[in-house]
C-alpha cells in the first residue's frame, strides 16, 4: 500500500491544547463521589467529639437507635472488634490511632461514634442523638508548652508530647553514621560573621479546602467476598493496600476507585478513618454505605497543612555572602500522625537549601503532639515552609545591608555550571540555571520600574511595597529508596483494533488535566490524532498499579512511565508493521510513526497505516515469529532522583493607612519546571498555586483557641481568596529540562504556592520597612498591619 | 417527622412534581430526587457558590433554599444550559480558556456568571471578579475564569 | 448541612401569615428569602417547628415614592433595591449598600425585611435605616405598628417585634446626601464596622447630621456624639473632627478573631469619617 | 473570653446575698428556665430554653456555688450543654456597699465548645451580654418587690 491522503498532524507537545475533560466538568454530566447511587444503599454519620481532649466515660445511643430508618449504631470500642489501629506510610514510632475513638479523645471533630440510616437527613438526627459523657482533661494547643515538662501529654510513651527529633548540621550527613559531621564549623560561621540575621517565624495551619468534600461510598459483597470502594482520593492504589489490610482481605479482593475527585492539595493523600468504617460497616451492615464529609466537618477533619513554628538565624559576610545557616524547627503535628504526617516537616529542612551556596548548615527539627486536628501534606507539603523561613531570612540579611533584594541572592546562587549540585542536606539537585530566570523576572516585572512606582507612591503617602523571592522545590518525588509508599508509577498502554489507543495511568488526576497532557503525549508518540487516544486512571480494577498524583509527581513521574510504556507499545507496533510489510524487507528499526502511518524513515511511500497494523497485531496471520499477538504493554517508571524546579516571583503590596487592609497589586511568576507539554494547563497549576501561596500570606490561618476549639471551621471565618482579592497574574518563564526522566519536565503543581508566600510577605514588609518593621507574622489581618502602623504613630 | 409538602418546580424545562420533606434542601431535592447531580454541595453555610443555580433566573445558592420554597418556579442548572448539542457561551468560554481544573466549583460558577452577564452583557474585569465574588475556587486562582467570562460575553454579543 | 424536621405552611397573604403566626406561637418563625434563617438552621443553632413562607407575597413587595417619602416592601431582595432607578436617584445610599451586601446570589434571595428582623450585629441596612431615620412598618393581630429604626434595634438580634406580628416594609425621607461606608470581613463580607452617615446640608455647612454605626456593637445605633459635633460643621474638612471620637463613645463592643475591641472603635471614627465624606461629596 | 461587669442595685448587700443564692430566684431570674432543681447543697441542675430570637436551643445546665463569703463574694461554675455544643462559664461575684445600695462586680471567664464555639463567636460576647443583662433586670427587680 501507498501513502494515503492523510492529513498532516501537527505536534501536540508545547502546545495549549484544551483539556478533553472538559465537556463533562462544564456540562454537570462528571460523576463524583457523592454522585454514585447504589440499590439499597445506606448513609453514614459521625458523632465526633466536641471537646478538645477527655477521656470518654459513657456514650449513650439508645436513642439513635431507637429511631426509625436507624439502622445501625456503633461506638468506636465496638468497632475496634472489626477495625485495628489505623497504618501510616512513615518510618517514625506513631501512637494507636483508632478510625473511631475507642477510649480517649484527642481534637475536637475526633468520631466516637457511627450512625448507618436509610438517609442522610436520618443519619444526621440519628447521631445528634448520640450523648457522649466525657472527663475533660486540659488541651495543649502551643507546641512550645507541649514540650514543657509537666505539660499535659496525649499519647503515653511520648514524652513531653515529641513524636520525632532529628538534627543534622555542620558540614553535612556522614552516610555511614547518619550523624552529623564535625559541627564546629557552624558556631565557628556564626562568629566569624560581619553580620547576622535571627528570627521567629510562624508558617500558620492550614485548612487546604478543596472545594469537593471528602467522601466514601464502600459496597461489601459478601457472596464475592469483594470489597469496591469509591472514594474522594488522589491515590486509590494506596486506599486499595490500606483498607485490604484493614480488613483482613487480599489486594485481589479490593477495588478503589477514585472517581472525579474535586481537587485535593494534599489532604486526599491520607487515607482517613472514614474510608476504614464504611468499608467496615459496608461489612456489617450488608449494604452498601455513603459518607459524604460536610464543610464544618472538613474543617475538623481533614488533615491540616503547615503549622511549623522556625527559629532561623542567618550568617553573612557585609558584602552579602551568605556563610552560615541555623534552623531549629518545631512542627506543630496535631493530635495523630497519619499516613504522610512526620514525613512533611523533615522537607522542610532538606529544602532550606535554597538556590544558594550554604557552606554550612545546621537543622533541628522537632515534631509535637498538641489537640489539634492532624496535619499532612499541602500543597508543597514542606517546601513552602523551608522556602518561606529561608526567603525572608535572605531578604531581611538584604535589609540589612542596604542590598537590593535580587542582587543578594544573585551572589549567592548555586552557579549553572556547578549542576548537579549536592546540598548540604544530602540531596543533589538535578539541573539549574539560577540567574536567566532572575534576569526574565526582572524584566517581565519592570523590577527598576516597580522601585520607581513604589517611591512615587510613599512620596504621596501611601504605603506600598516590593517583595521578591526565588525558590527551589522538590518534585517528581521518587525513587523508591526515599518514597515510603513506592517512588515509582505505573501505565499501561493498549493499541485497540482500529489503530485507537487506551492508556492507563496509576498518576490519578484530580484537576491537573492528565487526560489531555497524557494524549497529547501520545498522540505525538504515535502520530496520531488526539481523539483517538483515551486516558484511563483512577479505578484499580482498570489500572494496574499505581502510586498516586501528589508532590507535583503526574508528569515527570507518571508521564515518565506513560512515555515507556509507549515505547514498547511502539516497539511492537513496529514488529507487526515490518511483518505486514514483508514484501519490502523492512526492518522494525528503519520505522517511524507519522502522520497516522508507520513508514520507513524518509520513505513515506513504504508505510501500512496505523489502525491497519493494529488491526493486523490482533489477528495475526501469519503472526511473526517469536512474537504473541496484541499490542499491550506496561511500565513501572522509577526515576533515579527528584527533580528540582524553581523559579522568581516577584509582587507589589499596598496597605490602607488607616485601616491596615492590604492589597495585592502586582504579581509577577516566572518559574522554570523544565519542558512544558502543555503551557495553558501549566498556566492554570501556577496560577492556583499563586493564589494559595498568597492566601497563606495574606488570609488564611487555622485558629484555635487556648481549650483547642476551633474558631475558623467554616467558610464564614477561614478567609480564601475570591476572585475580587486578586490581580491578574502576569507569568513567564524558563527552561531547564532535568536529566532525570525522558521528558525534560520537572514538574509544576506546587511551584505557585512555594514562591509567592514569601515573596508576597517580603513585599508588605517592605511597603511598612519605612515604620521600623523588619518581620510579620502571616497572614497580613488588617489588624496586624494596623498595630504595625499605629505603633510608629501612624507615620512613616 | 413533618408532613409532606407537595411541590411542583419546572426544571430544566419539565415539570417535576414530588412530595417532599419541608426540610428538604432545593440542592437535595435536584440532586437526589431528580439525580441532577451537575450541581454541587461545598460548604454548609452558604459562602462558596458550588450550589449556585438560577431561580426564575436569578442565580440562588442551592443549599440556602428549602425545595418547597420552589414550589411554582423554574430552576435552571448546569445540565440545562446546553440548548440541544450546543454549548452555551460561558460553557464554551470555561473549557476554552481552561476555566477549570478539578470542575467541582464549575457549574455553580457558570450559572452565577449566567446572572453576571444577564445583568451586565459587557463586564469589566473589576466587574467579573466582583460578579463571581459569591463562588469559590480553589484550583484556578480565578484569572482563567475571568477570561472565560470575557469570552463568552465578546461571543454572546456578536450573537 | 441539614437542618431539624419543622412544619411548613405557605402563606397566602400577609392576613392568613398573621393568623398562621398566632396558631403556631412561639416556635413559629417567618421565612421569605431564608437567607438569615436557612443557614442557622442548617447549622442546628436555630429549630424553629414552623416555618410561614411569606415568599413572593405581592403585599410585601414594591418601591415607591410618594411625596418625598420612600416606602420599600418587606418582600423586595436587595438586589431588586440595588437596582432601583428610583433609588438610584433619591435614596442611593440605599440601592449602594444593598448592592455590597454578601454577595450576587445571596441578594437575589436575600429580603430587606429579613435583614432588619433578624438583625445582625454585621448587617449593613440597619445602620443605613437608622441614619435615614427609617420607619418600619410592622403588622400584628392588632393591625399596623410604625416604629423608628433606632427604636426597632434593641440589642444584639433583637428588634422591637413581637412574635405575632409581620415587618411589611420601611419608608423614609428621600435623601441624596447620605453614604455608607464599611470594613468588611472578607470571609463572611459582614460588616466589621459599617456606618451610615446622613446629612442636611447647606452649601459646604452641614446643618444636622444622622449617623449610625452597624458591626461595631451589638446592634445599628446612632452615634450621637458625631451628630452633634457635625451640625454647623463645615464639610468635607470637618469631617474628621466630628468623627474622631465616634469608637470611644460606643458602650459595648464586638470582639472576635477579625477585629479586637480596639480596632473596631478606631475603624468606627476612620469609617464614620469616610461615610461622612462621602455623604458631603454628593450634597 | 472575659465578660465583666457591674450592676447597681437598691437593696443591702445582706439581702441581694441571698436572692442572689436563692434557688427559687434564680430559677426565675435565668433566662429560660424549664426545671430546676438542687441536686446536693450549692449544687443546681437545670434545663433551660435560652436564646435569642430564632437561635434558640435547650440546654441542661449544672450550676455550683464556690468559696461563699457572706455577704461578700461567692464564686460560680456554670456549665450548660445543648445541641450546638455547650457554656462553661467561671464567674466571681463580689458584692460592695454603696451610698444606700449595693454594687456587684462580676467577672467570669467563659468557654464555648462545638458550634457555639465555631460560628457563634463574633455573636458571642453580645449574646451573654444580652443575657446576663435579662438575669439582672429580673435580680433587680425580685430586690425591688422585697424592699417593697
Amino acid at each position: 500500500m501507498t501513502i494515503a491522503d492523510g492529513p498532516a498532524l501537527p505536534k501536540l507537545i508545547g502546545e495549549r491544547v484544551k483539556r478533553r475533560e472538559d465537556p463533562r466538568l462544564i456540562q454537570g454530566q462528571a460523576t463524583y463521589v457523592d454522585d454514585i447511587k447504589l440499590p439499597g444503599m445506606l448513609h453514614l454519620a459521625f458523632k465526633r467529639s466536641d471537646i478538645a481532649h477527655g477521656v470518654i466515660k459513657s456514650i449513650d445511643t439508645s436513642a439513635a437507635a431507637e429511631m426509625e430508618g436507624v439502622e445501625l449504631v456503633i461506638t468506636g470500642a465496638e468497632l475496634a472488634e472489626h477495625l485495628g489501629p489505623m497504618p501510616i506510610g512513615t518510618p517514625f514510632p506513631a501512637p494507636d490511632h483508632f478510625s473511631v475513638a475507642t477510649d480517649k479523645v484527642r481534637y475536637v471533630g475526633e468520631p466516637v461514634a457511627v450512625v448507618v440510616a436509610e438517609d442522610r437527613y436520618l443519619a444526621r438526627d440519628a447521631a445528634d442523638a448520640i450523648e457522649v459523657e466525657y472527663e475533660e482533661l486540659p488541651a495543649v494547643v502551643d507546641p512550645e508548652v507541649a514540650m514543657e515538662p509537666g505539660s499535659a501529654t496525649l499519647h503515653e510513651g511520648f514524652e513531653r508530647n515529641i513524636a520525632v527529633e532529628s538534627y543534622w548540621g555542620g558540614t553535612g550527613v556522614n552516610p555511614e553514621t547518619a550523624q552529623p559531621e564535625d559541627d564546629s564549623a557552624v558556631d565557628a560561621a556564626f562568629e566569624e560573621a560581619d553580620v547576622l540575621v535571627t528570627q521567629r517565624m510562624l508558617n500558620q495551619r492550614l485548612a487546604p479546602n478543596a472545594m469537593e468534600p471528602r467522601g466514601v461510598v464502600a459496597q461489601y459483597e459478601t457472596g464475592r467476598e469483594y470489597l469496591t470502594v469509591w472514594s474522594a482520593t488522589q491515590n486509590p492504589h494506596i486506599l486499595r493496600t490500606l483498607v485490604a489490610a484493614m480488613m483482613g482481605l487480599g489486594e485481589h479482593q479490593v477495588r478503589a476507585v477514585a472517581p472525579e475527585v474535586g481537587g485535593g492539595f494534599g489532604c486526599k493523600i491520607n487515607i482517613y478513618g472514614e474510608e476504614y468504617v464504611a468499608a467496615a460497616l459496608s461489612r456489617l451492615a450488608g449494604a452498601p454505605v455513603k459518607w459524604i464529609e460536610d464543610r464544618t466537618e472538613a474543617f475538623l477533619t481533614t488533615t491540616h497543612g503547615r503549622d511549623l513554628l522556625g527559629y532561623i538565624d542567618l550568617a553573612a559576610k557585609s558584602d552579602g555572602t551568605i556563610t552560615g545557616l541555623k534552623a531549629r524547627i518545631i512542627a506543630d503535628i496535631g493530635a495523630y500522625e497519619v499516613l504522610l504526617t512526620a514525613m512533611i516537616p523533615t522537607l522542610t529542612g532538606l529544602m532550606m537549601n535554597g538556590v544558594y551556596r550554604l557552606p554550612v548548615v545546621r537543622h533541628e527539627l522537632t515534631e509535637v503532639f498538641t489537640n489539634k486536628t492532624p496535619t499532612d501534606a499541602y500543597r508543597g507539603a514542606g517546601r513552602p515552609e523551608g522556602l518561606y523561613f529561608l526567603e525572608r531570612a535572605v531578604d531581611m540579611l538584604a535589609r540589612e545591608l542596604d542590598m537590593d533584594p535580587a542582587e543578594i541572592r544573585r551572589k549567592n546562587f548555586v552557579p549553572a555550571d556547578e549542576f548537579p549540585f549536592a546540598t548540604q542536606s544530602g540531596l543533589v539537585y538535578d539541573s539549574g540555571n539560577y540567574e536567566p530566570c532572575l534576569d526574565k523576572a526582572l524584566e517581565v516585572a519592570d523590577w527598576q520600574g516597580m522601585l520607581a512606582e513604589r517611591d512615587a507612591a510613599r512620596a504621596e503617602g501611601r504605603i506600598v511595597g516590593v517583595g521578591l523571592s526565588f525558590y527551589v522545590e522538590v518534585c517528581g518525588l521518587g525513587p523508591s529508596a526515599v518514597v515510603p509508599t513506592g517512588g515509582w508509577e505505573h501505565s499501561g498502554v493498549t493499541v485497540e483494533r482500529g489503530g485507537k489507543v487506551t492508556a492507563t495511568t496509576g498518576a490519578s488526576p484530580h484537576g491537573q488535566g492528565n487526560e489531555t497532557t497524557f494524549a497529547q503525549m501520545l498522540a505525538d508518540h504515535f502520530s496520531i490524532p488526539l481523539e483517538d487516544i483515551t486516558i484511563l486512571h483512577g479505578d484499580t480494577s482498570v489500572v494496574k498499579q499505581g502510586i498516586g498524583t501528589f508532590g507535583s509527581r503526574s508528569q515527570a513521574v507518571g508521564g515518565a512511565a506513560l512515555i515507556s510504556a509507549a515505547g514498547k507499545a511502539g516497539d511492537k507496533m513496529k514488529q507487526f508493521a515490518a511483518a505486514l510489510m514483508t514484501d519490502q524487507e523492512v526492518s522494525p528499526e528503519d520505522l517511524v510513526f507519522e502522520d497516522g502511518r508507520i513508514q520507513v524513515e524518509g520513505a513515506p511511500e513504504v508505510s501500512k497505516t496505523f489502525a491497519e497494523v493494529a488491526d493486523f497485531a490482533y489477528v495475526p496471520v501469519p503472526l511473526p515469529p517469536g512474537m504473541e499477538p496484541g499490542v499491550s504493554e506496561e511500565s513501572f517508571f522509577e526515576p533515579e532522583n527528584n527533580t528540582y524546579p524553581f523559579g522568581c516571583h516577584i509582587s507589589m503590596v499596598e496597605i490602607d493607612r488607616e485601616t491596615g487592609e492590604p492589597r495585592l497589586l502586582k504579581m509577577v511568576a516566572v518559574d522554570d519546571c523544565g519542558n512544558v507539554i502543555n503551557p495553558l494547563i501549566v498556566d492554570g497549576q501556577v496560577h492556583g498555586g499563586l493564589a494559595q501561596g498568597i492566601g497563606q500570606a495574606m488570609f488564611e490561618e487555622v485558629v484555635y483557641d487556648e481549650d483547642g476549639q476551633p474558631v475558623t471551621a467554616s467558610f464564614m471565618d477561614y478567609v480564601m481568596p475570591r476572585a475580587a482579592d486578586l490581580p491578574a497574574f502576569e507569568l513567564d518563564n524558563t527552561v531547564t529540562p532535568t536529566p532525570v526522566n525522558p521528558l525534560g519536565a520537572k514538574g509544576v503543581g506546587e511551584a505557585g504556592t512555594i514562591g509567592s508566600t514569601p515573596c508576597v510577605v517580603n513585599a508588605a514588609v517592605d511597603a511598612l520597612a519605612p515604620f521600623g518593621v523588619t518581620h510579620i507574622e502571616m497572614p497580613l489581618r488588617p489588624e496586624r498591619l494596623w498595630r504595625l502602623i499605629q505603633e510608629n504613630g501612624g507615620q512613616s | 417527622m413533618s408532613e409532606p409538602v407537595p411541590i411542583t418546580i419546572n426544571v430544566n424545562g419539565r415539570k417535576r412534581s414530588a412530595m417532599v420533606e419541608a426540610r428538604l434542601l432545593l440542592v437535595h431535592f435536584l440532586r437526589e430526587s431528580l439525580n441532577l447531580t451537575g450541581t454541587h454541595v461545598g460548604c454548609d453555610t452558604s459562602q462558596c457558590g458550588a450550589c449556585t443555580v438560577l431561580i426564575d433566573g436569578h442565580s440562588a445558592k442551592s443549599c440556602t433554599v428549602f425545595a418547597v420554597q420552589a414550589d411554582g418556579a423554574e430552576v435552571q442548572t448546569i445540565e440545562g444550559l446546553a440548548d440541544g448539542g450546543e454549548l452555551h457561551p460561558l460553557q464554551d468560554g470555561f473549557w476554552e480558556e481552561h476555566g477549570l481544573q478539578c470542575g467541582y466549583c464549575t457549574p455553580g460558577m457558570i450559572m452565577s456568571a449566567v446572572n453576571l452577564l444577564e445583568n451586565n452583557p459587557a463586564p469589566s474585569e473589576a466587574e467579573i471578579r466582583e460578579g463571581i465574588s459569591g463562588n469559590l475556587c480553589r484550583c484556578t486562582g480565578y484569572q482563567h475564569i475571568v477570561n472565560a467570562i470575557q469570552h463568552a460575553a465578546e461571543r454572546m454579543a456578536q450573537s | 448541612m441539614i437542618p431539624t424536621a419543622f412544619e411548613y405552611r405557605k402563606a397566602g397573604s400577609v392576613a392568613e401569615a398573621l393568623t398562621l403566626l398566632q396558631e403556631g406561637g412561639p416556635e413559629a418563625k417567618l421565612l421569605a428569602g431564608g437567607h438569615s434563617l436557612i443557614p442557622m438552621m442548617k447549622q442546628r443553632l436555630a429549630e424553629p417547628g414552623l416555618l410561614i413562607d411569606i415568599g413572593g407575597l405581592d403585599e410585601l413587595r414594591g418601591i415607591q415614592e410618594t411625596d418625598g417619602e420612600i416606602a420599600i416592601g418587606a418582600a423586595m431582595t436587595h438586589a431588586e433595591i440595588a437596582a432601583s432607578d428610583l433609588l438610584r436617584a433619591q435614596a442611593p445610599i440605599v440601592a449602594e449598600t444593598a448592592a455590597n451586601i454578601g454577595d450576587a446570589q445571596v441578594r437575589n434571595r436575600g429580603t430587606i425585611g429579613g435583614s432588619l428582623a433578624h438583625a445582625d450585629p454585621g448587617a449593613d441596612l440597619p445602620a443605613v435605616m437608622v441614619a435615614l431615620d427609617a420607619t418600619i412598618a410592622l403588622l400584628g393581630p392588632n393591625g399596623e405598628r410604625k416604629v423608628q429604626a433606632e427604636d426597632f434595634f434593641q440589642d444584639i438580634l433583637t428588634v422591637d417585634l413581637g412574635e405575632d406580628e409581620i415587618v411589611t416594609g420601611v419608608c423614609f425621607q428621600a435623601c441624596r446626601s447620605a453614604a455608607y461606608a464599611k470594613l468588611e470581613q472578607r470571609a463572611s463580607k459582614f460588616a466589621l464596622v459599617g456606618v451610615a452617615a446622613a446629612l442636611s446640608l447647606d452649601g459646604g455647612t452641614c446643618s444636622s447630621a444622622r449617623v449610625a454605626v452597624t458591626g461595631a456593637s451589638s446592634h445599628a445605633q446612632r452615634l450621637s456624639g458625631v451628630e452633634g459635633a457635625l451640625a454647623g460643621a463645615s464639610l468635607p474638612d470637618g469631617a474628621a473632627s466630628a468623627a474622631a471620637g465616634a469608637g470611644e463613645a460606643l458602650d459595648f463592643v464586638n470582639e472576635d478573631l477579625h477585629g479586637s475591641e480596639e480596632y473596631r472603635r478606631a475603624m468606627t471614627a476612620v469609617f464614620t469619617r469616610r461615610a461622612i465624606e462621602a455623604a458631603a461629596g454628593r450634597g | 473570653m472575659e465578660i465583666k461587669g457591674e450592676q447597681e442595685f437598691n437593696g443591702g448587700r445582706e439581702l441581694l446575698y441571698e436572692l442572689l443564692l436563692d434557688p427559687d430566684v434564680l430559677a426565675s431570674a435565668l433566662p429560660g428556665v424549664e426545671r430546676f432543681e438542687e441536686v446536693a447543697p450549692d449544687r443546681y441542675e437545670s434545663t433551660m430554653r435560652v436564646g435569642i430570637a430564632s437561635v434558640r436551643g435547650t440546654y441542661t445546665g449544672r450550676v455550683e456555688v464556690l468559696e461563699q463569703s457572706p455577704p461578700e463574694s461567692y464564686r460560680l461554675r456554670i456549665e450548660g450543654s445543648g445541641k450546638p455544643g455547650g457554656i462553661r462559664a467561671d464567674a466571681v461575684v463580689d458584692l460592695s456597699e454603696s451610698g444606700g445600695g449595693t454594687t456587684m462586680h462580676y467577672r467570669a471567664d467563659v468557654k464555648a465548645r462545638g458550634t457555639i464555639a465555631r460560628l457563634g463567636g463574633r455573636l458571642l460576647g453580645g449574646v451573654a451580654r444580652l443575657l446576663i443583662g435579662q438575669f439582672f433586670k429580673s435580680i433587680e427587680q425580685q430586690v425591688d418587690d422585697r424592699a417593697a
